[in-house]
């Protein structure tokens, strides 16, 4: 069971349907999707957050088209990849007993008064209905009936009433309902579910500021919550999108942010941890804010410390910064006054020289941070799970993230910590894996199959075309009106059916197309919207179900390639996105049906790299039923996690790495292979055989799915003196004096950190996350090792997010100093007249420098990436900008790396502290269980074809082919190409001197047609 | 109602007219003040500045005299109240370290406005009053350290305040809402930096008139004298004429329920409030 | 930079301040007292940095300066501080130590009132005789002189001839306590941990 | 990250520039495009290895081909870019949408090659 249908409830439920589980979601409100759908967009690529959602949809949709939401709206009975999540909205637990494997649930389901078996979403009801109450999904700034649909698109489709607090039952609805789902007297349900283990992700509640009388909220207007003004930017919002202020509706032209509203504070709220999401997100706002009001609206952000510490997050905040103009205010505003005369607001701040400064803004939006919620608690108690008294979010261990106090239930996503959209799907995942573990024998036992329906035959039939386009949520804006497109795109060739829907991707308008493909019996599917990356397999998978070969589909990227694109140009826009239209029409008419090949799933796991990250997968995949091998190119298994031998907290690194390594060595299904590398590969999804070289000459190994952990290492410091002295040294270095309690520690009268050696420079302008945190924790040890030890920490920006942020309360109140500098005034580090080191800093506040003398000078160096060029070229496996391995999509697919079947684990995905690491190998075992629990895989389609006749055996494809694929095949003298073998990189096709070989669904005639449509335009 | 009394050294002299009032509107809603026996001077700003156990020792003896009386203790003047509080603190923390000494039954330090804004009380102002002070705009200036810091004083309402508007609108008269109404006015500065009170105090004035005030109501004596007493000086540093009658919020009181002395009091403003109340009809 | 003098921090007086319970190690420079202190416009070193400065133990800089003086305790700096430091406590405490120390104070008119309302409050026997304070102080601010050129002396004598006339400035002197011998121990007490309270600062230093 | 570059530039998906065979290059001129650009991955990098290499070698030889038909050789171009580069991708689009005007008209379209001629000497004369 999963409490809580948020975006890390949803990927839970998704990893254990998938994994072979039945779940059953249980949601208190009335449509899942947390708070990620009241989010106009989404860090760090600013899709539209409803994007992120959509991009689930296909998930989400599955568990929206199982039997809660009723596939008879959509009369395709049988539809949907399975039907394995049950969802249960309006509903909440209220009491559990038993233990793991075996826990009886009692959950309470308020009446919906609609049965959304049979609604059908058309929204008679709401036209009719007299009674206007607030809209929750729109915090109140808008009204809504009290009969509605929760918000657009909402997963399931259908309506609900709220009777409290003025529906009097005037019974309008109940007429105006054609399909008769209105039932005003459906009654509170309780029911008792039997499950083996409970995943619990009750998500937050963001943080009500009216604690803060100097922020004069909600009295004044337009002084708005975060949230508040994500629903300001949404297209479902108060204002339709526009970016207007609450108190006139005028355009804001200058718009603050303030930080840390609700979060590193002890005084007005007792949230002294940091929310981990608050700096990013307003980032993300001013961006978007420019993004609607033109390039002139001023953003200024208020901060303490801009805490960008994720993937690629420290390059959207040097590109906000540098390229987009939005200020940054190194200030944490108290307090600020309405102008009298005015609805604006004024600030009085402090410059960083020291002078008050106050400026006037038209807007004032407060970065509220995340906190447990009230029901969360109360969940909390119910599941007896113990809460952290100091931060109260789920009290867990960094070695087991996702498990709690009690057996058999799971936590993820924000009650587990202040986390953001990638951490917490991957920490879904993670808890899927751990629930997978726990009920590996039940795997597959309560499992619906799923039937598709038979392919009908359109060979030989003339292209009937239909032409299905979506306006992305409105994110086309008016560059590309698809209207227009819908009308011109009638007139070409082929086409005889024509529809377009504000989202596409969504449950509805999937039902839609079904529908106009039957009725219309259309043999050709074009979709005019976004990038066929994103949605390409859901609308395929949508034209399989309607009986039509996968192959004959088309997408034209009129999103990406025209609307976003030549947003000056509206009319060459229009003119451009038709081309584009033409073009896929005209390619998809000469599209034939192709079959796919099926093999057997191999079930097992390679897992390279014998590190933390690396064990924790093996074992997670091991304990869940599966093979796994796993290859460590040194003598040992540990990996960096050996050298963790220092913890403030109390942690017992080296404790839990021996018995994970004893575990590992000693566990029936996990073979071992040390001094071992990967050296070469081939085959495919299911199929995949890697030899490695290993000391007793190379190993041929058969697996399914391959999880990649290779890694890091600590950066060479090549500044600050590094290596010409011993008393200049790197993180793990002093850690291992401090264990081994050398006279030169506790000799030591002064020690300095500095931060940030190697990592945020121009050379790899990353962040690497873990030191702050770590150079706080060694610092402590010092001071708790010799309190009358001077500490100093240097540091550009304190990235000590989430609940971190105690340690380095802790540390400020056991007097360690930390004086910041910026990149233009480093530490200059250099021999004292007494040999001994002397450092000398600006303090930015006092604008003057100080002197350092320390005994000790530790060195935060970055993280860099191990083995990931060696193993992305032997895999085939992308690598990013900064050697990191890529992942297939950071919000929806974190875990998984750009190869379909293999999935990413620890510091070789990017930098990050032990607990994310064993979190993320967790989420990498639990997504490979989704392919592994598969008995069949599907393989083939696009291939290369040799037509025999035309062969002339000239060998050309054969030196040609990368891979090596083609061969002749003397019986027919003629070339072969192995289907199963074949990359589908057409390489062959054109160099073959005959143009014997054609390439299937990229045939010349299939490109030149749709070439000659697009410069016809 | 018996409550002990703290009038404070200033009530004696500078501000005996605040005293004035005090007695007459307390009497006239059955609140009868018991002054503190042999009280001594708290050492107001002076001693918590240079000297720590003066700082302590002094509002101590008063708080200790209090105990012995046993009864509520009420407070106008804001210095003492706090220097009070500071002590009941401080011997708070003592005891917590010596809990076998924890024998004294501690009494409720009230400031003056915080009990006359009772709800038995305002009632009780509200049965008698006999004109209204409509029309009169007026913006409620509390100071520091009635309501700050919140671990001393232990006020929920420490950032925005609202008991004196409460009081206003009780006794019929228009309070403005205004972003200064805890905002410092100098203070114990007045006689060593007569120039800072007047950069502060001007810096009051022009938000109060841009807020739409007539007047001022203060709770404090030291804040009157210090809006009070300079606004003659400031008019001429700044060259315009301030006209801003700065009155205690007993004395409107007095005016409401129609006593007779109240005329009395208002003579000793330096800013004569009595032109803007005629205005107003009120007088 | 190199022209401004390098700081050598010590801890010294961030511990001294820990003893006291008015530690400043928490802050983290968010600087909130500065931007909320109404008083910085007469300030040579804001706030923040008084208490930068007394971390980093630059004490001659935290005593001499005249922000600890010029400051009027209305705590608001206290009340916000989101690490709860008394910051108004702090500056209380450095005015004490640098009187204690014998530091020059660059505010004189200051500190001389409060040691000025000090002594009226232990000569009039443990109330304070305003007139007797305004008398005491003139004598000993150091100001007086500066006052007569400026023609401040005319305005305080008329303001304080205002004030007679109604009837607010009394010369009598507050009437004798029955604890008076109370009162002579707690001054006596803290004479003993001030030292310096009782000497005479020469006239205009 | 949405970066604007001009909307004269239609784009084709195939599976790697490997697969764009010459013939598809000149169809495009023959359906009246003036300038053809193939995009393929950084070299070293292409998902089928050497896929980008062979795209290179014919572009190269279809410039030649050009300059004997008379035939700007500047209006077929061949990039390598990583996917991710998005600037660069926008900077290439408005480079060959420059070259196309500077060109003029291909002269497969006879007509628009000759009013466009015209034109071009109108201007230098006046």
């Amino acid at each position: 069971m999963v409490v809580g249908g948020g975006i890390a409830g949803v990927q839970a439920s998704l990893d254990l349907a998938n994994a072979g589980f039945f779940v059953h979601l249980v949601e208190k409100k009335p449509a899942i999707g947390g708070v990620v759908v009241q989010l106009d967009r989404s860090y760090p690529t600013n899709e539209s957050a409803m994007c992120v959602v959509c991009m689930m949809s296909p998930n989400l949709m599955e568990c929206g088209r199982n039997k809660a939401a009723g596939g008879l709206n959509y009369e395709v009975g049988a539809c949907g990849r399975h039907k394995n999540i049950e969802i249960y909205t309006l509903a909440e637990v209220t009491k559990v007993e038993g233990g793991p494997g075996n826990f009886t649930v009692t959950v309470e389901k308020a009446p919906r008064y609609v049965d959304p078996l049979k609604c059908i979403s058309c929204g008679a009801c709401t036209e009719v209905c007299p009674v206007s109450i607030p809209d929750a999904f729109n915090l109140r700034m808008k009204k809504t009936k009290a009969i509605s649909l929760p918000y657009a698109r909402a997963i399931p489709s259908a309506y609900v009433l709220f009777k409290q607090p003025e529906c009097d039952e005037c019974r309008k609805c109940v007429e105006a309902c054609e399909a008769g789902a209105v039932d005003l007297g459906m009654k509170p349900e309780s029911m008792i579910l039997n499950v083996g283990a409970i995943v619990a992700a009750p998500g937050f509640e963001v943080y009500d500021p009216s604690h803060y009388d100097g922020y004069h909220y909600p009295a004044h207007p337009n002084v708005v919550t975060s949230l508040e003004f994500e629903r300001i930017l949404s297209e479902g919002g108060p204002y339709g999108g526009r970016l207007l202020r609450p108190s006139d509706q005028q355009e804001p032209k200058k718009i603050a942010w303030l930080q840390c509203v609700g979060s590193r504070d002890m005084n007005h709220c007792n949230n002294s941890y940091c929310s981990d999401v608050c700096c990013m997100y307003a980032i993300k706002q001013a961006e978007v804010a420019k993004e609607h009001g033109g390039a002139e609206v001023d953003t200024a952000i208020f901060f303490m410390d801009m805490r960008t510490h994720g993937k690629d997050y420290e390059r959207y905040f040097n590109r906000a910064k540098n390229d987009l103009g939005v200020r940054f205010i190194r200030f944490r505003v108290h307090s600020f006054d309405p102008v009298h005369g005015t609805d604006d607001l004024a600030i009085r701040y402090l410059t960083e020289q020291g002078e008050i400064k106050t400026e006037q803004f038209d807007m004032v939006v407060l970065s509220v941070g995340l906190e447990t919620s009230a029901d969360g608690l109360e969940l909390a108690k119910t599941l007896g799970v113990e809460v952290n008294p100091k931060t109260r979010f789920a009290q867990t261990s960094p070695f087991t993230p996702v498990a709690t106090n009690k057996p058999g239930v799971f936590v993820c996503g924000v009650f587990q910590a202040p986390k953001d959209i990638p951490t917490s799907t991957m920490e879904a995942s993670a808890a899927a894996a751990a629930v997978g573990e726990l009920l590996a024998p039940a795997r597959g036992t309560a499992m619906l199959g799923t039937e598709l329906p038979p392919e009908s035959d359109v060979s030989g039939q003339a292209p009937r075309v239909g032409v299905f386009f979506c306006s992305c949520g409105g994110t086309m804006g008016e560059a590309v009106d698809v209207k227009g497109l819908a009308a011109a795109a009638a007139s070409y060739p082929g086409v005889v059916y024509t529809d377009q829907d504000a989202v596409a991707c969504s449950a509805d308008a999937q039902g839609d197309m079904l529908k106009a493909i039957k009725e219309h019996n259309l043999n050709r599917v074009v979709v005019a919207g976004c990038s066929p990356r994103i949605f390409g397999p859901l609308f395929r998978q949508t034209v399989q179900q309607a009986g039509l070969n996968p192959y004959l589909f088309e997408m034209a990227n009129i999103r990406d390639q025209a609307a976003w694109v030549h947003l000056e140009e509206p009319e060459e826009a229009m003119a451009k996105a038709a081309a584009l239209v033409r073009g896929a029409v005209a390619r998809v008419a000469n599209l034939e049906p192709l079959q796919k090949m099926v093999f057997p799933m191999a079930k097992a796991a390679l897992v390279v790299g014998g590190g933390a990250a690396g064990m924790e997968a093996a074992r997670s995949i091991a304990d869940m039923g599966f093979q796994a091998y796993l290859v460590e190119q040194s003598d040992k298994l540990g990996g960096q996690a050996r050298n963790l031998v220092v913890s403030s907290r109390g942690y017992d690194y080296q404790g839990y790495l021996d018995g994970l390594i004893k575990k590992v060595e000693s566990h029936p299904k996990i073979e071992v292979l040390l001094n071992s590398s990967v050296v070469d590969t081939s085959g495919f999804l299911g199929n995949f055989k890697t030899t490695v070289q290993t000391p007793k000459g190379e190993r041929l190994v058969e697996h399914g799915v391959g999880i990649m952990a290779t890694g890091g290492q600590p950066f060479k410091p090549d500044e600050y003196l590094y290596g010409q002295r011993d008393d200049v040294l790197t993180l793990f270095e002093l850690d291992k004096l401090i264990a081994d309690k050398s006279p030169k520690v506790s000799g030591a009268q002064q020690a300095v950190f500095i931060q940030c050696v190697g990592s945020r420079e121009p050379e790899r302008p990353y962040c690497s996350r873990l030191c702050c945190t770590h150079s706080v924790e060694s610092a402590l040890a010092l001071k708790k090792l010799n309190p009358a030890m001077d500490v100093v920490v240097l540091y550009r920006e304190m990235r000590t997010y989430g609940d971190k942020e105690l340690l380095f309360k802790e540390a400020r109140e056991n007097g360690v100093m930390f004086i910041r500098f910026d990149l233009g005034g480093k530490p200059r580090v250099e021999k004292g007249g007494d040999g001994k080191l002397q450092v000398t800093i600006t303090d930015l506040i006092l604008g003057r420098p100080v002197v350092l003398n320390p005994d000790l000078l530790t060195l935060a160096s970055a993280v860099l990436p191990v083995g990931t060029r060696e193993m992305g070229a032997i895999f085939d496996l992308e690598v990013d900008l900064d050697g990191f391995f890529q992942e297939s999509h950071s919000k929806r697919r974190p875990v998984d790396a750009s190869l379909e079947g293999f999935f990413l684990a620890g510091l070789a995905h990017s930098p990050k502290p032990l607990d994310e690491s064993i979190a993320q190998a967790k989420a990498a075992a639990g997504r490979a269980a989704t392919y592994l629990a598969r008995e069949t895989v599907e393989i083939g389609g696009v291939v290369a074809v040799v037509d025999q006749d035309k062969c002339a055996v000239c060998l050309t494809c054969v030196r040609t082919c990368p891979f090596e694929v083609p061969i002749i095949d003397y019986t027919v003298d003629a070339a072969y190409i192995d289907p199963i073998k074949c990359q589908g990189c057409g390489v062959c096709v054109s160099e073959c001197p005959a143009k014997a070989i054609s390439m299937q669904n990229f045939t010349d005639a299939q490109i030149i047609v749709q070439e000659t449509a697009l410069a016809a335009g | 109602m018996k409550v002990s009394y703290y009038p404070g050294c200033s009530l004696e002299g500078t501000a005996n007219d605040y005293a004035a009032s005090i007695e007459a509107v307390t009497r006239a809603v059955d609140v009868e003040l018991k002054e503190l026996e042999d009280w001594n001077c708290c050492g107001a700003s002076a001693a918590h500045s240079i000297s720590h156990s003066l700082a302590i020792d002094l509002p101590m003896r008063n708080l200790l005299i209090a105990y012995q009386a046993g009864l509520e203790v009420v407070v106008p003047c804001a210095l003492c109240f706090n220097r009070l509080k500071v002590a009941e603190k401080a011997l708070k923390g003592m005891e917590a370290h010596r809990p076998w000494q924890a024998s004294t039954h501690y009494v409720k330090i009230w400031d003056l406005l915080d009990y006359f804004t009772q709800p038995d009380l305002l009632k009780a102002v509200a049965e008698k009053i006999t004109t209204p002070l409509t029309g009169l705009k007026a913006v409620p200036y509390y100071g520091c350290l009635v309501t700050r810091p919140p671990e001393i004083t232990d006020r929920a309402d420490y950032e925005n305040p609202r008991n004196m508007e409460l009081l206003l609108r009780v006794l019929g008269a228009d309070p403005i809402d205004w972003s200064f109404k805890t905002d410092c006015c100098g203070a114990g500065l007045a006689v060593a930096r007569p120039d800072i009170i007047d950069t502060l105090v001007h810096c009051l004035y022009e938000r109060a008139l841009a807020a739409g005030a007539e007047c001022l109501v203060v709770s404090c004596q030291m804040c009157q004298a210090n809006l009070d007493l300079p606004q003659e000086r400031i008019s001429q540093n700044f060259g315009k004429q301030y006209y801003l009658p700065v009155l205690y919020f007993t004395e409107l009181i007095g005016l409401a329920l129609g006593l007779p002395e109240a005329p009395g009091w208002l003579d000793k403003h330096l800013v004569d409030p009595r032109p803007l109340l005629r205005e107003k009809g009120l007088l | 930079m190199d022209t401004v003098p390098a700081m050598e921090p010590s801890f010294e007086l961030a511990k001294q301040l820990q003893e006291v319970h008015l530690s400043v190690s928490p802050c983290y420079q968010c600087r909130k007292c500065s931007s909320g202190c109404p008083l910085t416009f007469a300030m040579d070193l804001l706030p923040d940095q008084v208490i930068r400065l007394a971390l980093l133990g630059q004490e001659d800089q935290v005593l001499g300066c005249s922000t600890i003086w010029v400051c009027s305790s209305c705590e608001t700096c206290t009340t916000r501080c989101p690490n709860d430091i008394d910051i108004a406590g702090v500056m209380d405490w450095l005015k004490e130590e640098a009187l204690r120390r014998g530091q020059a104070v660059p505010q004189p008119a200051v500190s001389r009132f409060h040691q000025a309302f000090l002594r009226s409050v232990r000569l009039g026997g443990g109330r304070l005789p305003e007139a007797m304070l305004l008398g005491l102080y003139t004598l000993r601010s150091g100001q007086t002189l500066k006052k007569l050129w400026s023609g401040e002396l005319f305005a305080d004598l008329r303001l304080g001839r205002q004030l007679r006339r109604r009837g607010r400035l009394s010369l009598r002197l507050p009437p004798r306590l029955k604890g008076a011998r109370e009162m002579r121990n707690i001054f006596k007490k803290a004479k003993l941990s001030a030292q310096s309270l009782e000497e005479e600062l020469p006239p205009g230093a | 990250m949405r970066l604007q570059y001009p909307p004269e530039i239609k784009i084709i998906m195939v599976p790697c520039t490997g697969r764009v065979d010459i013939i598809h290059l000149l169809k495009a001129f023959e359906g009246g495009a003036d300038a053809v650009m193939v995009v393929g991955c950084l070299e070293g990098d292409c998902h089928y290895l050497t896929g980008n290499i062979r795209a290179k070698k014919r572009v190269g030889k279809l410039k030649e081909d050009f300059v004997q038909m008379g035939f700007e050789p500047e209006r077929v171009e061949m990039f390598n870019l990583s996917s991710s580069d998005g600037p660069k991708f926008a900077a290439i689009a408005t480079e060959m949408a420059e070259r196309a005007f500077k060109l003029g008209p291909s002269k497969v379209k006879r007509q628009a090659r000759q009013a466009w001629e015209k034109s071009q000497a109108a201007t230098s004369a006046a």
